[in-house]
This record gives C-alpha cells, structure tokens and sequence, in this order.
C-alpha cells in the first residue's frame, strides 16, 4: 500500500479545493466542508485496518528523495532532504484520534454563522497539518507540518473566536513560535551532525555509543532540554501555559475541541517520539526533576481549576492537570508509565472534546459559560445532563472509563521509581475530583432555573457525536488492549524500550 | 600597453555590462529627443528588453571559467555571475512595476536609465577584482541611487531622503576608501588577489593591527549599503521618503550588490590575513587568521542587526518603513553565515537574497499598489484588503508567510540553511540561532498583524485595488517564484551547484 | 634628500579624516556638513598618495586610485548639491536641523 | 460453578435495558429490576451450595498487558465472598421489590431502577474480583452510584451537597488503596490476591512496608465504611430514597470496607500494627457514632449512626483476630439495618416526616410495619436468641479473648448505647398516642420487609456456641491462609450483655415519656447533637483550606506568571520605542551612532585583541 500516507495527508485538501471553488453564501458549504472531514476519517480507518500490529517497526513506509542542500566548500557531501512519511502504532493511535475528533469537530462547527467558507477552509487546512504531523517520519515535515497548524490556528482563533480572539491569537502565536523554533534549532543541529532527519535513522543513530564524538552527552543534554521546552510550551508545562488557557477561552469551540483534543498532544508525541526516543540516557538524569514538573502540572491545574467561576476556565486548567500525567508517565520511563502517558494524551483527548462538545451546547442554549448563572440543566435537559456528568465522571478518572486506565498507568509506572513524588501526586487525583464535580454539578444539578424551561435537549448531530465519544471512552476504559496492542509495536521502536 | 593586447582581452566577458551601458546610453539619448508629450512608459518597455538581453548574454556566459581582462581589474567567476543574475532580475522586476504614470510629467525618462546605471555600478562590484573598479562601481550605483531616491524634484519627503541619503552615504563611502587606503598602504597594491597574496607577509603580521583597522572600516562603510547595524539609520527614512519601487530597487538591488561587495572583500583579501590572537604552537608563534579574530565583532554586528531590526518594526505604523526595518532585520539574518564563517555562506547567502529579493519585491510591489489612492501606506491601509482584491491579499499572504519563514516558501528554505550555517560550525553558534529565535518570532507579530489587517478587520474603502497589468505581472511572478522555491529548492539548488562554483572567488 | 617619515603623512592624513567626519556630523548648515565630506575624502586622498610614495612596495596604483577618488568625489558633491538645490527650493533651508520630517 | 459470571451479567443487563428503554418502560422498570436481581440471587444461591459441596474456584481472562506483565479480570468463589454474593443479592432483590411500592411516585422510577441495577453489578463484582486491580475498578464504580443514587434527587441543594461529599470523602480514602495497590504491584509484582499473599507470608515484603501497606488498605476501608475520621458522608448520604440507605448506605457498600480488610486478612494478620489500628478505629467509632446516635431527631440519621457503630463494631471484631465474628455481624448486620431503614421507608412514606419527636403512636396505623420494626430494634440491641444478639456475643468474645480490655468495655458500653438510642427512637415514633394520620404500606413493600424479619431473628444460628459453629468452620476452606479462632467466652459474658442490652432498653421506655416534650438542652447534649462539629471543623480546615491554596496559585498565576509574560511584553514594547526614538530624523544623528559604533567596535579589538 505505497502512497496512502500522502493520500491521507492531502485528502483535506481536496474539501479545501472544492470549497475554494464555491461562492461563498453556497448553501452547501458547510455540508462540503464536513464532507471534507469524512474522507480522512475515512482513509484513517483504512490505515487502522491495515496496520499489521504483528509488525514491529514503521509501517506504510515511503521515502522519496526531496532536495539536498550542498555546500560550495565540499559540493560532494551534500545534506540531504527526503521525504519520508510512515507510521508506527504510536502515531497510528494519534492518526485515529485526530481523524475522529475533527470529524465532530466539523460538525460542532455547524452553529458558525458568518464566513463558514473561510472557517471550513483553514479547518481542513489545519487538519492537513495535524495528519502531517503524526504521519511524517522525517523531522523536516514534522516541523513543516507543525508550522501548517500554527498559521491556520492563529487564523481560526483571530477571525472567530470569543471577544478577546485576537490576544488570544497572537499570544498562541509567539508561545508556539517560540516552541517550533526551539524544536527547528534541534532539528538543525541533529540534522549538520548526521545528515539525516529521517526519525527512525536519527533514533539508531543517536543509540550508538560510536555517535557520541559527534555528539557529546554535554550537548545532548542541552539538544533534550530545549526539546523539553520547545514541546513544553505545547503540552503545556506550568509555566509556560498561559496562552493555553487563552485559547481554551477565546477560540471558537470547535476549535477548541481540536485543540485541547489533538494539538496538546502534539507536545506529548513530540515528548515521547524524540525527547525519549533520541535521548533515553538524558531523559533518565532529568527523570526526578520531570516527573516533579508533572507533578506540578497535576496539583497547580487542579488547584486553580477549582476556584474558577468559568466552566471553560475549569476545564482549561483541568487539562493542564491532565497533561501533568503525561509528563509523569513520560518521566517514570518505564512501559507502564509511558503506556500511560500514551493512554492519558488519547483518552484526555476524547474526553476533552467530548467536555467541549457539551460546553459547545451550552454557549448555544443557555448563552453562558458562568457557573453561577447556570444550574438545574438536568431539569430541562437529562439528555445533556447526563452525558456531561458522564463526561465528567471519565476526566475524574472513573474506572471502566479511559481516564483510569491511563491514570493508573502513569502512576503505576511513577511508583516503581519515584514512590514518594507519587503519593504527592496522587493528592491531584482528588482533587481532579473535587473541582470535577464543582464544576458538573453546578451546571447540572441544583433547583431548576424557569428560564432555561425552552431549551431544546440534545439534537441528533449532538446526541450521535456525543455518543460515539463516549461509547469510545467506556470501551478503551474496558476493553484497553484495543490500545495497548496497537502501542505494543510503537514501543519496540526503542521508545521506552 | 599595447593597443593589440588591448584588443586581445575577451570583452565578451563583458557583454551583459555593455548591454546595459548601451541601453542606458540610448534611453537618454531617446529621451532627449523624444518630444514633451509623448508618453514615457515606452522607455521602460526598451529598458526592460535590453535587461532581458542582457541575462541571455550571462546566461552564455555560465559555463566558461573564470576570466580576468584589462590586468586582473575585471573579473568573471561564478560568483559575479551569480549575483549579476539576482541583480538583473531584480532590476527588471522594479522596472516592470514602473513608476507611477500619473508623475511622468515631473519624472522624466531618467527614471529607467538610473536604474540601469545603478545597475551598471552594481553588476561592476560584482566582478571587480581590484579595489579602484570596486570603489567606482560602489559609486556608480551610489549616486544613481541617491538621484532615484531625490527623483521627484517638488516632493519635500523625497528631497529630504535623498539628502539623508546622500550625507550618510558620502560619509561611508569615505570610510570605506579610508580603510581600503590602508589596505593599499599594506601592500601596495589594490588588487584584491595581489593583496590576498601579500597578506601573509611579515610586514603586515608586524602591522596587523593596522590590517584589522582597516577590515573593520572597510566592513563598517560597506554595512552602510546593507543597512547593517550601526550604519543602518538611513533606510528607514530613506525607503520612506523615496518612491515605492525605487525603494524596492534599494531594499533589494542596492542591497544584493552590497552583499556581493562584502563577501567578496572578506573572502579574497582577508583569508590568510594574520589577525590579533597569538597561537603558541610548538614551531614558535604563529597568529590566527584575522577573519577568526574579528568574528566575535562581526557575531555582535549581526545580532544587533537582527534585534534592532525586529524589535523597531513592532512600533511602525507607516508600511514603507516597516518594510524598511524588516529589511533590516533581513540583513542581520544575511550577516548569520558571514559571522559564522560557515562553509554555507555563499550558498546560503545567495539562496536567501534569491528568496529575499521575491519575497521582498512583491511586498513592496503590493505597497505601491496601495500606494495609489492614498499616498502615505499605513499598516491600517490593508485593512479588509482580502474582502477588496482576494488575489493580491494571497499574494501578499504568501510574500508576508515566506518574509516570517514559514515552510512551504522559499523564505523557509533560506532560513533553514541560515541556521545550519550557524550550527553547522565547531563551535555551534548557539547565541546566532537564539537571536534568530528571538528576531523570527519578533517577525511573526509584526506580519501577522498584517494578516490581522488583511483578513480580520473591515475596509473603509471596498473599491479592489486598481492593478496594473504590470502589477500583476509582478505579483504573479514573485509569489509563483516564492512558492516555488519553497516547494521545489532543488530548482535553484542544483541550478547554482551546477553552474556556479563558488570556490572560484578564492582562486586568482 | 631628508624625507619626511610616512607616519607623518598618515597622522595628518587621520586628522584630516577626523576634521571632516566632526564637521559632517555637527555643522548645521547642510552645504558645510558636505564640504566636510569632501575633506573626508580628500583624507583618503593623502593617503592613498603617501602610501604611493613611501608605502610598501610604493607604487604607481595609489595616484591612480586617488584620481578616481577625486573625480567620484567631485560627481558626489555635485550630486549632493543639486540634491540641496532641490531641497532648498521646496523648504528655503539649508538647516540640517530642520531635515527631519521623516522620523521614528 | 458455571453460573458465576451470571451474577454480575444479570443487574448489568437490567441496567443497560432499563438505561436504553427509559422512556418507554417508565414503571414497567421496576419489575425488569426486580425480575432480574431476582435471577441473579437465585445464580448466587446456586454458587453457595456449590461452594459447600465443590470447594472454591477461580477463573481468570487476560485483560490487557504491561508488556510482559499480564493484567486480568476474573471471578473467585470462596466461602468469604460466596456469602457477600448471597446477602448483596439478597437484599437488592428484596429492595429492588419493596421499590416498587415506595418509589411508585416518582417520575424519574426508571432511572432508579438502572441505578440501583448498576450498583448490584458493581457490588457483586467487587466482591467475585480475584485481584485488587479488578476490586478497585469495582470498588470505584460502587462509589459512583451510590453518588448517583445520593443525588437522586438533583434539585435538593443538599442532595447535591451529600453527594459531591460522599464522592470526595470516599475517594480520599480510595486513594489510600490505590496506593497500597502500586506498593504491592512493585514489591510482589502482581495485583493477584493468591500471589500477594504467598509473597507476604514468604517474608518477602519487609515488615514495615507490610503495615505500611495494611494501613493505606484500611484507609480505603475506613472511607467506604464511613469509620471515623471519614465517617462524615454518610449520615449525610441519608438524602437519597431510604431504599438507597437501606441497600448501599446499610448492608452492602459501607460493608465493603469490612469486606476489604476480611479480604486482606492475611496481610493484616501479618502486621500486629496494623490489627491494632483496625481494632482502634473500629473500637472508637462503634462508641462514638452511638453516641451521636443518642441525641439525633430524624429517623434516618440515626440508623446512619448506628450503622457506622455497628460497622466499627465490625472492624474491632477483625481487629481483635475476630475474623469470624467480624464477617457473621456483617450478615446479620445486613439483615436487621436493611429491615430497619425499609421500616422507618414505610414510616417516612406513610407520614411524609423524618422528624421522631414529630411522629408518636404509629403502632396502630402501622401496625405490621411496628412489628417488623420492632423485630429489627431488639435484634440489632442483642436480644436473646435474635440474630444480632449472637453476632454480637461473637465479637465481645474475641474482643475478650484478644485481651485489649478497653477495647472491651468499649464495646460493651456501646451495646448498651445501642439498645438505647435504638428503642428511644422505637418509643417515639410507635408508642405513645397518635399525633398523625397514616396508613400501612402496600404489601410489596411489606413483603421484603417481612423477609427480612424473618432472617433478622433466625439469621444467628448460623454461627453460635450451641448448634455448631457452621460459618467458622466454613469460611476456614477459604483458600487464603486465615486463622479462624473459636474463642471460648466466659459464661459472665452473654449475660452481661444482656443485661445491659435490656437496662438500655428499659432505660429508652422511661425517657421516651419525657423526651416526648423536647429534650433539654445540656452544653454535652449541643455538642452530640452536633456530632461533636466534626462536619464545621473539616469545613473551617480543609474545605477551605483547600479553596485558600487554591486562590493563592489561581493569584499567582494570574499576577506572577502571566504579569511576568506581560512584564516581559511590556520591556519589549519599552525598547522598541527606545529604538525608535533613536530615529531622531537627524541625518547627524544617524551618522554619530555609526561612527560611534565603530568606534566602540575598535576600542573592543584593541583592548582585547592586545594592542594596548
């Protein structure tokens, strides 16, 4: 099956193609440009059933020669640039997710009223990127691709977000320049060093003891930590998360589901793929250190979290907390923990999407996200009600849903090296909670509010996509082999190994 | 000498300089004659031929070696091919964009042949390889230029600028003359090869000090073309006093043939010069050379370039001088591979102005469009240009993308090969690429708040801008060119590794 | 015959410079600031002739080159002066002070 | 026994039918609930006596791997949680039907019944888990529906209230566990009980991680069993349906938590440390919930407190190695409380009050309801021959036998307590002259209630001194090393017991008269009735502990980190101005700063480079 990455990858841009070529008030817009999500979902599922996880190593290989830049001082060494794309089960994971939650995401995106054409354009566009990113297998259409996202995100977020959208755009903006370029000076440096930027060739490479004249542990280290921060500031890591909870407020929620659904993760996959994947040995000196970073994540988000009158606030911060586990599961570096952290990034994906596919409903029927202006919901909307409140339950981490699972894991793994940082960490867990439930419960519950009496329940597109989500999380929470096989291979890759 | 081994020399060498110079000629002659009435945009019409003329003649030359006539003063290598090419193009695409035609009345037919003229001195510094050709060639493009900027004789900004213009200019180019003096003094010699060879010698290790005097002015007036730190000062008012396309001509032109200039004058004359540190080598006391000793200085001239570019862009509201300092801070990322002393940096460089000289013509190309209805071009002037003319909002979107270094343009490209200069080397130049961390992301504030402008905001006026033929072409060939290199680097790539080799230049 | 030693040449030759390159930065009336600027080059000048004389492998090549500095000088100032004329006519000033509209 | 799996499968179903059929089954749900709880306690019934004739059993599946450890989920029978099965089952059938009376009312029936559905799945798969991974994932799930089934009632602020507190209380516990989870899982390798245990009893384990391990256990079991110091969610899970208090908030969940440490008891027994806490604990709380029990006025927070007591009760009795007594209370225990809470449902349904001093003469209105009360009064007081009164003689002995005598008199006076609060409330609320009109309860209410009764006298003789020691020597084939003892008490004892059960209730019959008129209020009477601010003093600390720290980081963030980013704009913006106020305009300037700058660059290299 040569070629279906690239098909994957550009098959957004068909919608994208097909939209530029309507007027802009076409009735049929926003039907193209969920369409337009079908494909790569499609595809995805596609590649999902191909990949042979009997196989070890990267599948769906394809590698073309692109350029070489040459140097007139020796034109006979040149540096070469290829285009290789492939995915292991890690990635794959991370394809799936993606192809799914920017499908409901494109349906979320059916309240948006003005420009839609443009809306739906960059929506695809930013799709383009994501699949880029998790199916490149070369650091050079890693970044390529990342750059993709930030320009269609910083437009997405100006044009149509919330009152404060353009702050909240450009401060997305510099954070995540910031970040990209980081990761491009690494890239850089790996890149002069060896002449490759082929992921699996630079990951054998930098294994070998013999690479260290080229590279000494000295640099390395440096090459980790600007990684660290570079993919820190996606993740985010406390304290370079401010621009994160901007976006959570200010961007247009399907946007938004995106974003804390599939971008964040980025960070995660940038982590585990070439933090742990090029510098195991650095990674272990800074394990303590990471794994109190997490730590950190977890408590401070959980904390602020729970004094937020905002329900977006609450959930902006929870996903910090959240994202905290995955650097503890990154940190204990062993295959609990990183299984963990693999899980937290798909199932905190799923949730969070699911939580703002709800929040979505609300800002549309009850025109506020205050949580002291709303309350009772489950009055006047079970349907609603209910799912929120299981939506809830699963980022509290209720077992049989996927939340625990990647939180046991992560900790399970934390335990074996660092068992007193864990049981500081595990205080997040109640906490995690205690504003879970602030937060639910003071939408759902509580005497009926006479004003929300007319409001409509769960429409069909909400119901089915909130179902599919949901169902999504109750099976990887009990049946979690249908990740974990699929990881099995990811792993033997060297990641964690 | 005799006038036989006068004949002797291959003139053909020659013929892209001859085609200009015959052109520029005739075009003033033409417009002498050429009655008050008649509509001048025939003249740039003629110019833009006898450009066109010119880049076949060097695209025959490719091929051939390196060749010196008129003893060693005039020389053709790789090198002076490949930036009179970029400098050819350039000129050509300003000369398309034409001036405004509503002016011709007070700017006569002058116009085209200054440009050529100023081209003339550029493609000169190219391929001088003696420092009197050199000098006369920086001149010749000098004073075309300071007339261009002071072209429009009523308008009191464009007086200004090109007295500006002219004081700072005169007071590098004497800087520049200073220092080369002293180089001449050292060696006693002016061409650059001769003077490459002399370097070494015990008299000049004695006087070293001397010879880094006379680098440090000789880099410090030529700073002065390539609007480096400290001499940059004058673009900003300059490209805003000055007419859209004529400053075009400078950011791009002027600057190319300045690079030329300098990398030319570091590489020959300088590499086996004896710098200040002493090297204890068992055989006795030895010095590193002087481009190792300088680096440091020249490292601090292109960070402050790059910040000092970046940080000032952020508070401009005028699109001219934005565009200035963005110009600025261009050149700082152009200083990274001479300061790095990377084996890059004539492929480097060269690639960046080629994407530079893209990227940066149509920005300013889409300003002059702008231009049109109201004549100061404010940042706020692109407001809801998208909803007025979608085409040339793309066009600007990709210049402003590639300016920022975003993938996909030819302006990544170059900045991808800018920071492996500056990693490539031993030791990495960590400190560079933060700079440029830190200029790029400064970047991305000032180009995204144009697209802000572009796409966010409403239009007061909703009329498209009216686009000339000519704009059109222009816009269409540079955005094309832009996204081509972008996605296809190896166009260019393997087109110079072909063609040019670079490692002519230190050969004599 | 006795000569005069080369440094001597250099140092006024530097003074010179440094005479010219103060008027041009501090003298306020703009047709001074480039006759300053003549005087720069005219620096250059001496030098250029000094080295040609007692410099190393003293040579023909200094005169030369100072000829070509001489005359490019005197087309930069008649470029300049025309470039003043013009100014003058539209501001009735030749106050350098007062060249700056274009700021910031 | 192959119907195992059928347990938990059967309330899964009625869950899911009830769940995806709410609208349309409407009351219809109950008799699906019932019907199939029904089945599965019968499939429990099946698996008892299976387990009497063919011993344990244990069936495991892979679940998922950490590549190489392999996770699984299973079922295990022995006699331990092959009697758990039966009285969890038990007492959700007969809830189940007495439901269908009491919530017949209510609109929202079907999703009670999927609730309490989920809840019997949960609870029965908690008690079939063969490994403390499958227990905890169980164990969780309880917890949440006993919060849903709190939060019955979503519109009562203190419903909501109640059941965000259950939640959070219990998980603090939970944590404990899930941590003493991951110690074991490193230090055994394994979640399997049977491979824990071995490894524990091999020494393997150093001693103080064993009671390290022990103690986070039992703070799991101290949250779910509401012991004492996180005894404080459950007099307030009384606002949901009294069904719900009966079914998890008497028999079954709160006695997870005993069920936990009889589970682990190889690992207790292994840490004398540990022993001692639990029996403290257990010890403590038996009194001093009885004792907050005294004074209470609604009807269901008593029998809350009495059955935090009597789950301290229970927890001193595995304390005190009193393993067997400790499970046989627990049944009997299941027994009377659940009877208890049905009657004070019917008494509540009948008068719409929970308020006793607002209730008084029901024996005649009520009259079967009375009986069976009554029955659960004297049974859960220790009254001859009924079935606490041998529970209860069971674990004074071993309490005896053990030799901590506080401990000892402890229980002893909290029997006496017990039989008076509980016969203070009897008194009250039956006898005396009628203050309001009621009316029996249907009979599908009557029913389970008069099951119940009915075990609730002759549950005891299961296990008592004189017939045979059935359940002792039973739960010994357990296939875990447990040391079932058989203290011998001294004849003293019982008698004692009894008498003080009867001097309580005597002592209740000649308050009641009195108290009838309001109680008077005596600083110690304010402060049990108070629960002796427990609740204000966790309110004042950590609730707003917590909400203080939380404000602090929430400041900090916004005024520190995020004032800090815009310090660092604001320096940017600073320079940019600076710089282009250099930008004078003047042409002199320009050139100054050039010239300046090369002077500065050469002043550099000649400093550095040597020259001077």
């Amino acid at each position: 099956m040569g070629g279906i990455l690239t098909i994957l990858i550009l098959s957004p841009l068909l919608g994208v193609i097909v939209l530029s070529l309507m007027p802009a008030n076409h009735s049929s817009v926003k039907m193209i440009g969920v369409f337009g999500t079908v494909l790569p979902l499609i595809v995805t599922i596609g590649v999902f059933s191909l990949y042979d996880r009997t196989l070890s190593g990267i599948q769906f290989m394809e590698s073309y020669q692109w350029f070489e830049l040459m140097t007139a001082i020796s034109p006979n060494e040149p540096y070469p640039v290829t285009y290789d794309l492939g995915i292991t089960g890690l990635s794959l994971l991370f394809l799936m997710l993606s192809a799914l939650i920017t499908f409901l995401a494109s349906l979320a995106a059916l309240r948006i009223q003005e420009g839609v054409k443009g809306f739906y354009m960059l929506f695809l566009l930013l799709e383009f990127g994501i699949l880029g990113v998790f199916s490149s297998e070369n650091l050079f259409l890693f970044f390529l691709f990342f750059e993709v996202t930030l320009v269609a995100m910083f437009l997405l977020i100006g044009k149509w977000g919330g009152f404060e959208r353009e702050k909240a755009a450009f401060s997305f903006l510099v954070y995540n320049g910031i970040g990209s370029i980081l990761l491009l000076i690494v890239i850089i440096v790996l890149f002069v060093e060896f002449r490759t930027m082929n992921i699996s060739e630079l990951t054998s490479l930098l294994q070998e003891s013999a690479s260290y004249e080229f590279l000494s542990g000295n640099t390395r280290m440096w090459l980790f930590l600007l990684l660290l921060l570079g993919f820190g500031t996606k993740l985010p890591i406390v304290p370079l998360h401010t621009w994160m909870v901007r976006v959570h407020i200010e961007a247009p929620i399907a946007v938004v589901m995106i974003h804390a659904g599939v971008l964040l993760k980025i960070g995660a996959y940038g982590l585990i793929r070439f933090g742990a994947g090029f510098f195991p040995e650095q990674l272990k000196e800074t394990a303590v250190i990471l794994a109190i970073l997490g730590v950190i994540n977890l408590l401070y988000g959980a904390f602020i979290a729970l004094v937020q009158t905002e329900l977006r606030a609450v959930l902006a911060y929870s996903s910090i907390s959240h994202m905290g586990i995955v650097i503890i599961g990154v940190a204990s570096f062993n295959t609990a923990g990183l299984q963990g952290a693999v899980f937290q990034t798909i199932s905190h994906g799923l949730i969070a999407a699911l939580l703002f596919l709800l929040v979505g409903v609300i800002v549309d029927r009850f025109q506020t996200t205050k949580l002291a202006d709303l309350g009772g919901v489950a009055s006047q909307t079970p349907l609603f009600a209910g799912f929120f409140l299981a939506a809830g339950l699963a980022s509290l981490g209720l077992p049989g849903m996927s939340g625990f699972i990647s939180e046991f894991l992560a900790f399970l793994g934390l335990f074996e090296a660092m068992p007193v940082i864990g049981s500081v960490g595990v205080i997040g867990l109640i906490l995690t909670a205690v504003y879970m439930l602030r937060a639910v419960l003071a939408v759902t519950f509580g005497e009926r509010k006479p004003q929300f009496d007319k409001q409509k329940d769960l429409s069909a597109v909400e119901l089915v996509s909130s179902a599919i989500l949901l169902s999504l999380i109750i099976w990887i929470g009990v049946y979690p082999a249908v990740l974990s096989n699929t990881l099995q291979m990811a792993r033997t890759l060297g990641i964690g190994g | 000498m005799e006038i036989n081994q006068l004949l002797d020399y291959q003139w053909s060498s020659m013929m892209p300089e001859f085609t200009i110079l015959l052109t520029a000629v005739a075009l003033s002659l033409v417009d002498l004659f050429m009655p008050k009435k008649r509509n001048r945009s025939v003249i740039i019409w003629f110019a833009l031929s006898g450009i066109a003329v010119a880049i076949v003649f060097l695209i025959f030359q490719f091929d051939d070696g390196v060749v010196t006539i008129l003893n060693q003063t005039y020389r053709l290598d790789s090198f002076a091919k490949a930036f009179k090419l970029l400098m050819l193009i350039g000129t050509g695409l300003v000369l398309l964009l034409g001036i405004k035609t509503n002016d011709l009345d007070e700017v006569k037919g002058e116009y085209p042949y200054l440009l050529l003229t100023g081209l003339l001195g550029g493609m000169m510094m190219a391929s001088s390889a003696d420092l009197i050709t050199l000098f006369v060639g920086l001149e010749l493009l000098s004073l075309s230029s300071y007339i261009l900027v002071g072209i429009r004789k009523k308008n009191k900004l464009a007086n200004e600028a090109a007295f500006k213009y002219i004081v700072n200019g005169g007071i590098a180019t004497a800087i520049t003359l200073f220092g080369m003096s002293y180089l001449f003094g050292l060696t006693g010699e002016t061409n650059i090869y001769e003077i490459q060879a002399l370097m070494g010698s015990d008299i000049v290790t004695e006087n070293r000090y001397i010879a880094v005097f006379a680098f440090l002015m000789i880099f410090v007036g030529l700073a002065f073309k390539i609007t480096a730190a400290p001499f940059h000062m004058w673009a900003p008012d300059v490209y805003q006093g000055a007419e859209t396309p004529i400053t075009a001509y400078l950011s791009v032109v002027s600057k190319i043939a300045g690079f030329a200039i300098m990398l030319r004058l570091i590489m020959v004359p300088f590499v086996f010069a004896p710098g200040t540190g002493k090297v204890i080598t068992p055989d006795g006391v030895s010095y590193e050379t002087l481009l190792v000793s300088v680096r440091p200085y020249l490292v601090l001239l292109a960070v402050l370039t790059i910040l000092i570019g970046n940080l000032i862009a952020l508070k401009q509201v005028n699109a001219k001088r934005l565009f200035a300092y963005s110009s600025i801070a261009h050149a700082g990322y152009l200083l990274v591979p001479l300061a790095a002393l990377s084996e890059l940096v004539f492929d480097a460089v060269w690639f960046y102005l080629a994407a530079y000289l893209l990227m940066n013509l149509g920005a300013f190309a889409v300003i002059d469009a702008l231009g049109e209805e109201n004549n100061e071009v404010t940042v706020a002037s692109f407001a809801g240009l998208f909803k007025r003319s979608p085409y040339v909002t793309i066009a600007m979107t990709i210049y402003l993308l590639s300016l920022a270094g975003i993938p996909l343009t030819a302006g990544f490209i170059g900045k991808f090969e800018i920071f492996m200069s500056a990693l490539g080397t031993e030791p990495k130049r960590f400190i560079l690429a933060l700079t440029m961390l830190a200029g790029t992301v400064l970047s991305y504030i000032y180009y995204f708040g144009l697209f802000v402008q572009m796409y966010f905001r409403k239009a007061e006026v909703k009329t498209p801008v009216l686009a000339s033929n000519r704009l059109v072409a222009v816009l269409t060939i540079t955005a094309a060119g832009t996204v081509l290199l972008g996605i296809f680097p190896s166009i260019a790539l393997t087109f110079i590794h072909d063609h040019f080799q670079f490692l002519e230049i230190f050969n004599p | 015959m006795s000569s005069i030693p080369l440094s001597a040449f250099l140092l006024t030759a530097l003074l010179l410079f440094c005479i010219g390159l103060y008027g041009a930065l501090t003298k306020r009336n703009a047709v001074i600031v480039l006759i300053s600027i003549e005087l720069m080059l005219n620096a250059v000048n001496l030098n250029l002739v000094a080295f040609a004389k007692y410099g190393v492998g003293a040579s023909i090549r200094g005169q030369v080159f100072s000829l070509f500095t001489i005359t490019v000088a005197a087309a930069e100032a008649a470029v300049g002066l025309a470039i003043l004329i013009a100014l003058y006519r539209n501001r009735a000033t030749v106050n350098v002070d007062e060249m700056n509209t274009l700021k910031k | 026994m192959d119907v195992v799996w059928l347990i938990p499968i059967l309330p899964l179903l009625s869950f899911l039918i009830i769940l995806f059929t709410r609208p349309n089954l409407y009351r219809k749900a109950g008799i699906v609930g019932t019907i199939f709880t029904g089945a599965a306690f019968g499939c429990a019934l099946l698996v008892l006596f299976s387990n009497f004739a063919e011993g344990n059993q244990l069936v495991e599946a892979n679940w998922f791997s950490i590549d190489s450890v392999v996770l699984t989920v299973g079922v295990e029978v022995n006699p331990l949680n092959a009697l758990m099965l039966v009285i969890v089952t038990l007492v959700s059938f007969l809830v189940h039907m007495y439901s269908i009376g009491y919530m017949a009312n209510d609109e929202r029936i079907a999703t009670f019944f999927g609730y309490l559905g989920l809840f019997t799945f949960a609870m029965t798969g908690l008690v079939l888990s063969p490994n403390l991974l499958q227990l905890y994932v169980f164990w969780e799930l309880v917890g949440v529906c006993s919060f849903l089934l709190v939060g019955f009632y979503f519109y009562k602020p203190e419903a909501k209230a109640a059941a965000k507190k259950a939640f959070i209380v219990t998980r603090i516990g939970d944590i404990g566990l899930l941590v003493a989870i991951f110690l074991l899982f490193w230090q055994t390798g394994s979640f399997e009980l049977d491979v824990i245990f071995e490894s524990v009893l091999a020494g393997d384990i150093t001693p103080s991680m064993v009671t390290l391990i022990a103690i986070l256990i039992f703070i799991g079991a101290v949250g779910k069993s509401g012991q004492f110091p996180l005894h404080t969610w459950l007099p307030d899970a009384m606002e949901g349906p009294t069904p719900v208090s009966a079914l998890i908030h008497a028999a079954t969940m709160v006695a997870a938590g005993v069920y936990l440490v009889a589970v682990m008891y190889p690992l207790f027994s292994s840490s004398e440390t540990a022993m001692t806490t639990v029996a403290i604990t257990g010890g403590f709380t038996a009194i001093f919930a009885a004792t907050i029990a005294l004074v209470q006025r609604d009807i269901k927070r008593i029998l809350a407190y009495s059955t935090i007591s009597q789950l301290g009760y229970m927890m001193l009795a595995l304390g005190a190695a009193g393993y067997t007594a400790g499970i046989f209370h627990l049944t009997t225990h299941a027994f009377f409380k659940a009877l208890l809470f049905l009657a004070a449902g019917s008494v509540i349904h009948a008068v719409h009050e929970q308020d006793i001093f607002k209730m008084g003469g029901l024996r005649k209105q009520l009259p079967i309801t009375a009986a069976l009360c009554l029955i659960g009064c004297l049974s859960i007081s220790g009254f001859p021959l009924l079935a606490g009164f041998f529970s209860k003689d069971e674990i004074l002995a071993s309490t005896y036998a053990d030799g901590r005598y506080v401990l000892f008199t402890m229980a002893l006076l909290t029997a006496f307590l017990t039989a008076f609060y509980m016969f203070r409330l009897y008194f009250l609320v039956f006898a005396g002259n009628e203050s309001s009109k009621a009316k029996e309860s249907s009979r599908i209410m009557l029913i389970p209630m008069f099951i119940l009764g009915v075990l609730s006298v002759v549950g005891g003789y299961i296990q008592t001194a004189w017939f045979g020691t059935f359940l002792g020597d039973w739960l010994e084939t357990s296939p875990y090393p447990i040391t079932v003892d058989h203290p011998t008490a001294p004849i003293w004892l019982p008698i004692s017991a009894i008498l003080l059960s009867l001097a309580g209730i005597g002592l209740a019959w000649m308050y009641a008269k009195k108290l009838r008129y309001g109680e008077r209020l005596n600083p110690v009477h304010r402060l049990l009735f108070h629960k002796y601010y427990i609740d204000e003093f966790y309110r004042v600390t950590i609730v707003k502990g917590t909400r203080v720290i939380g404000y602090f980081w929430m400041y900090f963030d916004r005024f520190i980190i995020e004032g800090g980013a815009q310090a660092l704009i604001g320096l940017v913006k600073r320079m940019a101005r600076a710089g282009s106020d250099i930008q004078s305009g003047q042409v002199q300037t320009y050139g100054t700063v050039a010239f300046s700058g090369l002077v500065v660059v050469l002043l550099l290299i000649a400093v550095i480079g040597g020259y001077f």
